[in-house]
C-alpha cells in the first residue's frame, strides 16, 4: 500500500471490505457526507445511501440499531464522532452489544465495529478530548483496537469487521491526517498481536495510538545517550498481548507503559498489574505508568500540552528509570 | 405582552447587547483565523441569533439560572457576561470566568446565574430541569432557562428531561433555538429535517402537556415580549414552557468552523444591504436581527441612525479591548491543570 | 453498640443526613434494595416524605435532573438500582458531574450521591450484576465509596452528602442482610480518604473493598489455622485512596493479595496492584496476587456464577502461592 | 391469519391453548421458583397472555420478535420450544442460553425470538436495527415495551428514527398501568403511550389488551402495513399483570378492588366464555385443555431439571464469537 494519510489508509480498509461484503454498512451522524473528520468521505457515491446511513443525534439507540442489525445479519459500523460521546451510548454498548452473544448462550453474534476517535488535542475541552479505551477494556465482550500507523488503520479495521465480536476501534484525531515515518514496517496485523516496532535492550516501552509516535522520539532521543528502549505496539487492547511484553520484559527487565489516558484505573495498570504477577522475578524497578494525570482534559492550549505526555517528558522519566536501584527507591 | 410595550431605553440596551455580541464574535473568529493556537478545534458562534438570546435573557431577573450548550458565548454575553473574560476563556486565559479551564464550549459564570454549557447535545437540559426542581424544593420564586438547538430533539435525555418537567410542574422555560428555518418561515412553518422526523418541533412538547410557543427569534421585541410574559407565569407556578425560537442562519455561519464573509459587520449593510457581499444581501434585509432591529427602530424615529451608530462604535470599541484584554492576559500554570478537581 | 443489618444502619446513616442538613433530597427510595427493613425504611418516608421524589424510569433524564439540583443548592442523593442501570445515565454520571467544579474552574460544585446496588447478587445475570467502579475509577472528578459494613456505610454515607464533590456509592447486593455492630450513641463519622485495618497480621496484606471484606476476613481465619497471619485492610474508598495505609501494610508483610468483586480487566484490583507494585516496590518479596472476576459477563446460574465470584476460598489459595 | 375476519372455531381453541400453555407454564414457573428450582429475578405475565398470542399470530415465520424482562409468554406464543425455555430458567446447560441468560435474557434464534432484556425500553433500539437490515425483504420486526419504558430517552430516540427511516416494525406497548411499582399517574403526564406517537406521523391504536381478538385486528393491520413498506406502528394493549411485578413481590402498592376487578376480565376466562357462549367447548374440553397444558408444562420441567450444567471451559469460551 502506497503512504496513504492515517484517515485514507482507514477509509480505504472500510471501502475495501465494503466491497467484499454486502453485509458491511456504516452508520453514524453525518457519515453519508463524509463524518467530521473526513473518514467516510465519498463512501455514499460508491455505496449509496442503504450502506452509508446518516442518523440523528441519537447515540444510544444508534448503537441499539447496530446491535439489532448484527444479530440480524448485517455487519454494522458505527461512528461515534467524539469518544466523548459514547458516554451516551453506554447503555447499549454494555448492556447488549457487549453481552448478547454470551447471553444467548452463542446462538447470537454481533459483529459490530464501533469506530471512536479520541485524544487531547486542539484545545476542545473536557468533553470532546477525553480518552476512554480502559472503560471498553473492562467490560467484558468488547474488544478494543487502537492503531498507532496508518498501515495498522487499514489492516486492523480490516480485521476488526471481519471480526464476529463486537470491537471498539479507537482512533485518533492526532494521527488522520498524518502520513506513516519512513521506515515503519507495520508487521503482520490482526486482532490480538503486539507487535515490536523497535528493538533495544534496557527498557521495554508499551504504548498505542498516538502516543506511539512520542515514544518512538523519546527512543530515538535516549539512543543518542546510548540508552537502548524496546518500544512495543500493542495496537490490540483486548484481547491483550501480554506473552509478547513479558517476553521483552525478560530481556530488559525494564518496563514503562505510555498511554494518553488517566493513568488511575488506565490499561496501564492492567499491564503493570498483569507483569508484576507473571514476571516479577525479571523487574529490576517498578513498571513506571506514563499517562494522564488524574484530571478531566482541560481546554487551555498550555494546560492541554502538559496533560498529555510527550516526547520530552518520556524520556525524562525513562531516563530516571535506569538509575532506579532497590537501596534508593526511585 | 406586545413587544411594542418595550421602551425605547430598554430597546437601546437590547442593541447594544446585541451588537456586543456581534462584535465580541467578530473577535473571536478573527482570533480563530489569525493565530494557529488559540482556538485550534471547532468552535460555534452567536452571530445572527442575538435577538433570541438578548430577548430571553432581558426577561430574568438576577437570581434566576440559565443554562446553554457549545454555541454559549452570545447567551453568556445576552445575560450580562462581559466579553473581556468571555474571550479570555475562549483563549484559555486565566482571566477568563473558568481561568481558561472551559474554553469556548464551557463558559460559565456564576455570578450570572451561568451554571454549566454542556458540549454534550442534550446534556443540558436534563442539568436546568434539575435547576428547576432545585427551585421547586426550596421554594423560591426564581426561573430556569435552558437554551439548546432544535438537534437536542433527537437526544433522549430532552424527552426524559421534558417528561419529568411536565409531570412535576418544574419552573424551567424550554429555549429551542432553530437555526434551520427559511426567511419566510420563521413566524411559523414545518421543520425541514433529514434527522427529525416530526413536521412540528413544539408538538413533541405538546404531546406530553407542555405549553408550547413558536417565537420570531430574529426579532428581539417578539422574543422579549413572549419571555418575560412566560417568565412571570412560571414564577406563578405555571411552567414549564417549551418555546421554538425560529431563526434563519447567519450565511457565514459554516458549520463548526464560521467565516466573516465581506469582514466584520459593516454598519453601510445595515442601512443599505445592497452594499454587502452578495452572499449577504438576502440575510441582512430579511434576516438579520441586528438590521432588522436597526432599521426599524430609527423608521420608528425612536433612535437616529448616528445614534445607532454611536452604539455600534461603542461596542466595537468594548470587543477591541476585550480582545487585547484577552491576549495581553497570563496563561495558566501547566501544574494548575492539577487543581480544582475536587472542592 | 448495637447489632443491625446493613441496610438498616444505611437508612440510619441516610435519616442523620436529611436531620442533619434540609437541602438534602432523595430521588427514588431503593436503597439497601429489596432487604430494605420495613421498619426503618417506614420512618424515612414518614418524616421526610416531602424530600423523597420518586423520578419515572428515566435514568439519564433523573441523574441530569439531580447534577442541576446539585449546582443549585441542593444535596441529592439518587438511587440508580443496578450498576447496570447507571450506564444508561454516563452522560450526566461521567460526562457533567465531575467536570462541572474542574471546568467551571471552581466557580460551581456539584454534591451529588449516586447510588447503585453492585455485585454479583444471586441469578442477577448480566444486567443486573454489573459493577462499574472501575471505570468510574477512570473518570477523574468522582470520589468512590465501597463501604463493607454496617458501621462503614453509615459513616461514609453521611460523609458522601457533606461532600462538596459527585460521589459514586457503591454497596453489594449480597451485603444488605449482613449484620455489624453499629454505635448509635455516637454521630459514627467516617472521613473519605481513611482506610481501616480490619483485622491486624504480619505475613500477607489482604487488600479488599466492599463484599470481599467479609470474604477476606474469612479467608484470614482459615489462613490463621494453616499458621499464616493476614493482614485485612479495607480501603472503603477508592477516590480518595488511602495509599498509605496499604502500604504501610506491605511494608510490614511484604505480600498482597488485592480481592475485589469488578472484572480483573483494568479492574479495580488491576488499579490497586498497580499502585502498590509502583510505590511499594521495594517492600514485596512476593508478586501481588488479584483475586477478582474473570473477564465474563455475569451469568445466570448459581454454579456458573459461583465459578466467576471471587470467594474466600480463592483468597485463601493466592495467599497460599505467594506465601510459599 | 392475515385477519380476524377469517378465524375459525378451531383457530379460537388454538389461541386459547396457547393462552392456556403460557399461563401453566408462568404458574409452574412460580413453584419452582419458591421450592429453589429457578432463581433471580423472574417476571411473569400472568393475566397478559392475550397480547402475546395476538402478537404472535400476527406474525409470519421469517419476522422477528423482541422481548422485555416479562417475555416468557412471548416466546412460548412465538413457537419456542418451553422444554428448552424452562431449562433455561432453570440455568441448564440444555436451555436456550445454556443457562447463561435466564428468564430476562431469554434468545430463542431458531423461532427468530431475538431476545429479552432487564434494560426497560431496551430492545427497543435492536428491534430499529434488525428492521434495518431486512427492510428489503418485506420482513416485519415487532418489539415489545411497557408503559415505564416510554419515558426512556431510547424509546423517543427510536421513534423518531423509525418514523424518519421507515422501519417496518410495529411497537407493541403492553401497557399494564405500572411502571415496576410505579402507577402510570407518577411516571409521566400522558394518558396513553400511543400519543407520543403523533408529531412523529407514527399510527398508533390503543386496545383492549384482554381481548385476544381485538388485538389480533389491530396487529394484522400493524404489521400488514409495515410488509406494505408504509413504517412504523404502535399498537398500545391495555391490559394488567395479575402477579406483582417479579416473584416474591407482594405488589401492596395496589388496591385489592383494582386486581379484583381486573381479574373479571382474565382474557383466558374471557375467550373460554365466548368459545362456550358459541357452543365450540364444554366444561370437560375446558378442562382437557388445561391438563394437556399441564402435561407439556411437567414435561419441560422434567426435561429442565434433568439437564446438566454448562462447563466453566465452556462459559469463558462463550465470551467472544
Amino acid at each position: 500500500m502506497a503512504n496513504l494519510r492515517f484517515v485514507d489508509a482507514l477509509r480505504e480498509g472500510i471501502a475495501e471490505e465494503m466491497r467484499a461484503d454486502p453485509r458491511v454498512m456504516i452508520l453514524g451522524e453525518d457519515v453519508a457526507v463524509g463524518g467530521a473528520f473526513g473518514v467516510t468521505r465519498g463512501l455514499v457515491d460508491e455505496f449509496g445511501h442503504g450502506r452509508v446511513i446518516n442518523t440523528p443525534i441519537s447515540e444510544d439507540t444508534i448503537m441499539g440499531i447496530a446491535v439489532g442489525a448484527a444479530v440480524a445479519g448485517k455487519r454494522p459500523i458505527v461512528e461515534i464522532m467524539f469518544v466523548d460521546f459514547i458516554t451516551l451510548a453506554m447503555n447499549q454498548l454494555v448492556n447488549h452489544a457487549a453481552k448478547v452473544h454470551f447471553m444467548s448462550g452463542g446462538q447470537l453474534a454481533v459483529p459490530m465495529v464501533i469506530r471512536v476517535q479520541q485524544g487531547a488535542q486542539g484545545g476542545w475541552g473536557s468533553q470532546h478530548s477525553q480518552s476512554l479505551e480502559a472503560w471498553f477494556a473492562h467490560v467484558p465482550g468488547l474488544k478494543a483496537v487502537a492503531p498507532g500507523s496508518a498501515a495498522d488503520a487499514n489492516r486492523l479495521i480490516r480485521a476488526s469487521i471481519r471480526d464476529d465480536s463486537p470491537v471498539v476501534f479507537i482512533e485518533h484525531r492526532g494521527l488522520y491526517f498524518r502520513h506513516d515515518p519512513d521506515g515503519l514496517e507495520p508487521g503482520e496485523s490482526v486482532l490480538g498481536k503486539a507487535h515490536i516496532v523497535r528493538e533495544g535492550s534496557d527498557i521495554t516501552l508499551v504504548s498505542y495510538s498516538r502516543m506511539l509516535t512520542e515514544c518512538l522520539e523519546a527512543a530515538e532521543d535516549l539512543a543518542g545517550k546510548g540508552i537502548s528502549v524496546e518500544v512495543i505496539d500493542l495496537r490490540s487492547l483486548v484481547p491483550l498481548d501480554i506473552d509478547t511484553v513479558i517476553e521483552s520484559v525478560r530481556k530488559t527487565n525494564r518496563l514503562a507503559v505510555a498511554h494518553e489516558a488517566v493513568v488511575q484505573g488506565g490499561l496501564g495498570a492492567e499491564i503493570a498489574a498483569r507483569v508484576q504477577e507473571m514476571a516479577m522475578d525479571y523487574l529490576d524497578a517498578p513498571v513506571l505508568r506514563i499517562g494522564a494525570p488524574y484530571t478531566p482534559p482541560p481546554a487551555s492550549p498550555k494546560l492541554e500540552r502538559a496533560f498529555v505526555p510527550d516526547r520530552a517528558g518520556i524520556a525524562a522519566r525513562l531516563h530516571r528509570m535506569l538509575s532506579y536501584s532497590k537501596e534508593e527507591g526511585s | 405582552m406586545a413587544g411594542s410595550e418595550l421602551s425605547v431605553d430598554t430597546l437601546k440596551s437590547a442593541l447594544h447587547r446585541m451588537m456586543l455580541i456581534r462584535r465580541a464574535e467578530e473577535q473571536v473568529i478573527d482570533l480563530a483565523t489569525s493565530f494557529d493556537d488559540l482556538i485550534r478545534g471547532h468552535y460555534h458562534v452567536y452571530i445572527g441569533q442575538e435577538a433570541s438570546g438578548v430577548g430571553a435573557c432581558m426577561a430574568l431577573g438576577p437570581d434566576d439560572y440559565m443554562f446553554t450548550t457549545h454555541r454559549n458565548h452570545g447567551h453568556v454575553i445576552a445575560r450580562g457576561g462581559e466579553p473581556s473574560p468571555v474571550i479570555a476563556e475562549i483563549i484559555g486565559r486565566t482571566t477568563g470566568y473558568n481561568k481558561g479551564r472551559g474554553g469556548t464550549f464551557h463558559v460559565i459564570a456564576k455570578h450570572l446565574g451561568v451554571l454549566q454549557t454542556s458540549a454534550i447535545v442534550g446534556g443540558c437540559v436534563p442539568m436546568a430541569a434539575g435547576a428547576a426542581f432545585s427551585i421547586k424544593k426550596r421554594g423560591t420564586d426564581q426561573v430556569s432557562l435552558v437554551f439548546f438547538g432544535d438537534g437536542v430533539l433527537e437526544e433522549g435525555a430532552f424527552h426524559e428531561a421534558l417528561n419529568m418537567s411536565s409531570l412535576w410542574k418544574l419552573p424551567l422555560i424550554m429555549m429551542c433555538e432553530n437555526n434551520s428555518v427559511l426567511p419566510e418561515g420563521r413566524r411559523q412553518g414545518e421543520y425541514p429535517s433529514s434527522s427529525f422526523a416530526a413536521t412540528q418541533l413544539a408538538d413533541v412538547a405538546k404531546a406530553m402537556n407542555v405549553e408550547t410557543h413558536v417565537v420570531d427569534g430574529g426579532d428581539v421585541r417578539e422574543v422579549a415580549g413572549l419571555l418575560t410574559e412566560l417568565a412571570h407565569r412560571t414564577r406563578a407556578g405555571e411552567g414549564p414552557f417549551f418555546i421554538e425560537s425560529r431563526m434563519t442562519r447567519w450565511p457565514g455561519n459554516r458549520g463548526s468552523f464560521p467565516e466573516l464573509i465581506g469582514g466584520p459587520h459593516q454598519m453601510d449593510w445595515t442601512w443599505d444591504p445592497g452594499t454587502a457581499d452578495a452572499r449577504l444581501q438576502d440575510w441582512l434585509t430579511n434576516s438579520d436581527p441586528v438590521s432588522l432591529l436597526c432599521r426599524s427602530l430609527v423608521e420608528e424615529g425612536a433612535m437616529t441612525r448616528e445614534e445607532v451608530e454611536e452604539i455600534d462604535a461603542a461596542t466595537r470599541k468594548e470587543a477591541e479591548e476585550a480582545r487585547e484584554f484577552a491576549l495581553s492576559s497570563p496563561t495558566p500554570s501547566p501544574e494548575s491543570a492539577m487543581d480544582y478537581i475536587f472542592a | 453498640m448495637r447489632e443491625m443489618t446493613y441496610s438498616e444502619a444505611m437508612a440510619i446513616g441516610i435519616l442523620e443526613a436529611l436531620a442533619e442538613d434540609e437541602t438534602v433530597v432523595l430521588m427514588g427510595a431503593g436503597f439497601g434494595g429489596l432487604h430494605g427493613d420495613p421498619a426503618v425504611w417506614g420512618q424515612l418516608r414518614e418524616k421526610f416524605g416531602d424530600r423523597i421524589t420518586n423520578p419515572p424510569i428515566a435514568e439519564l433524564g433523573y441523574c441530569g435532573i439531580a447534577v442541576g439540583a446539585a449546582l443549585t443548592g441542593l444535596r441529592p442523593i439518587v438511587a440508580i438500582g443496578t450498576g447496570s442501570f447507571s450506564f444508561e445515565a454516563f452522560p450526566q454520571i461521567a460526562n457533567e458531574a465531575p467536570q462541572a467544579y474542574y471546568g467551571s474552574r471552581g466557580q460551581v460544585t456539584c454534591p451529588v450521591v449516586f447510588h447503585m446496588r453492585a455485585g454479583i447478587r444471586g441469578a442477577g445475570a448480566l444486567q443486573h450484576s454489573t459493577a462499574p467502579q472501575a471505570m468510574y475509577w477512570n473518570t477523574p472528578g468522582l470520589e468512590i465509596c465501597v463501604p463493607g459494613s454496617p458501621a462503614d456505610v453509615r459513616g461514609l454515607i453521611k460523609a458522601a452528602v457533606r461532600s462538596d464533590n459527585p460521589t459514586i456509592f457503591i454497596d453489594h447486593e449480597r451485603l444488605h442482610p449482613l449484620m455489624g455492630e453499629v454505635d448509635e450513641t455516637s454521630s459514627g463519622d467516617i472521613p473519605l480518604g481513611v482506610a481501616d485495618v480490619k483485622r491486624e497480621g504480619s505475613d500477607v496484606t489482604i487488600v479488599a473493598t466492599s463484599i470481599m471484606v467479609h470474604r477476606a476476613l474469612e479467608a484470614a481465619e482459615s489462613l490463621a489455622d494453616q499458621g499464616v497471619s493476614a493482614e485485612v485492610v479495607d480501603p472503603r474508598t477508592l477516590v480518595p485512596l488511602d495509599k498509605d495505609a496499604i502500604l504501610r501494610s506491605v511494608a510490614k508483610t511484604g505480600r498482597v493479595v488485592v480481592a475485589d468483586e469488578t472484572q480483573k480487566s483494568c479492574g479495580v484490583a488491576s488499579e490497586i496492584a498497580a499502585t502498590i507494585a509502583e510505590e511499594g516496590f521495594d517492600s514485596l518479596r512476593a508478586p501481588i496476587k488479584r483475586v477478582a472476576i474473570p473477564n465474563v459477563p455475569i451469568p445466570y446460574h448459581q454454579s456458573e456464577e459461583d465459578y466467576v465470584t471471587p470467594t474466600a476460598q480463592r483468597i485463601v489459595e493466592a495467599a497460599q502461592v505467594i506465601c510459599s | 391469519m392475515s385477519s380476524t375476519m377469517d378465524i375459525t372455531t378451531e383457530d379460537k381453541l388454538d389461541l386459547l391453548r396457547r393462552m392456556v400453555l403460557i399461563r401453566a407454564f408462568e404458574e409452574r414457573v412460580i413453584d419452582l421458583y419458591h421450592r429453589g428450582d429457578i432463581a433471580g429475578l423472574v417476571h411473569v405475565g400472568i393475566g397478559q397472555e392475550a397480547v402475546a398470542v395476538a402478537v404472535a399470530t400476527s406474525l409470519l415465520e421469517g419476522d422477528y420478535l423482541y422481548g422485555t424482562h416479562r417475555s416468557h409468554g412471548h416466546f412460548i406464543a412465538r413457537g419456542a420450544d418451553i422444554n428448552k425455555m424452562m431449562a433455561e430458567l432453570a440455568g441448564r446447560a440444555n436451555g436456550y442460553c445454556e443457562g447463561l441468560g435466564g428468564s430476562m435474557h431469554l434468545v430463542a434464534a431458531e423461532v427468530k425470538a431475538m431476545g429479552a432484556t432487564g434494560i426497560v425500553g431496551g430492545t427497543i433500539p435492536l428491534a430499529l436495527g434488525t428492521a434495518l437490515a431486512h427492510r428489503d425483504a418485506g420482513l416485519v420486526v415487532a418489539v415489545y415495551f411497557g408503559d415505564g419504558a416510554a419515558n426512556t430517552g431510547g424509546f423517543h430516540e427510536s421513534l423518531n428514527i423509525a418514523a424518519l427511516w421507515k422501519l417496518p416494525v410495529v411497537l407493541v406497548c403492553e401497557n399494564n398501568g405500572y411502571a415496576e411499582f410505579t402507577p402510570m399517574s407518577e411516571h409521566t403526564v400522558v394518558e396513553r403511550v400511543s400519543e407520543h406517537c403523533k408529531p412523529y406521523g407514527i399510527p398508533a391504536r390503543t386496545v383492549d389488551g384482554n381481548d385476544l381478538l381485538e388485538v389480533l385486528e389491530a396487529m394484522s393491520r400493524a404489521v400488514e402495513h409495515a410488509r406494505n413498506g408504509e413504517g412504523p406502528t404502535m399498537v398500545e394493549c391495555l391490559t394488567y399483570r395479575l402477579r406483582g411485578h417479579y416473584i416474591g413481590d407482594p405488589a401492596q402498592y395496589r388496591q385489592a378492588n383494582e386486581v379484583a376487578e381486573w381479574r373479571e376480565k382474565d382474557p383466558i376466562e374471557r375467550l373460554t366464555k365466548q368459545l362456550k357462549s358459541e357452543r365450540a367447548l364444554d366444561e370437560d374440553a375446558a378442562s382437557t385443555v388445561k391438563r394437556e397444558a399441564d402435561e407439556r408444562v411437567e414435561d419441560a420441567v422434567r426435561f429442565a431439571l434433568g439437564g446438566e450444567y454448562l462447563s466453566m471451559d465452556a462459559m469463558t469460551a462463550r465470551v467472544f464469537g
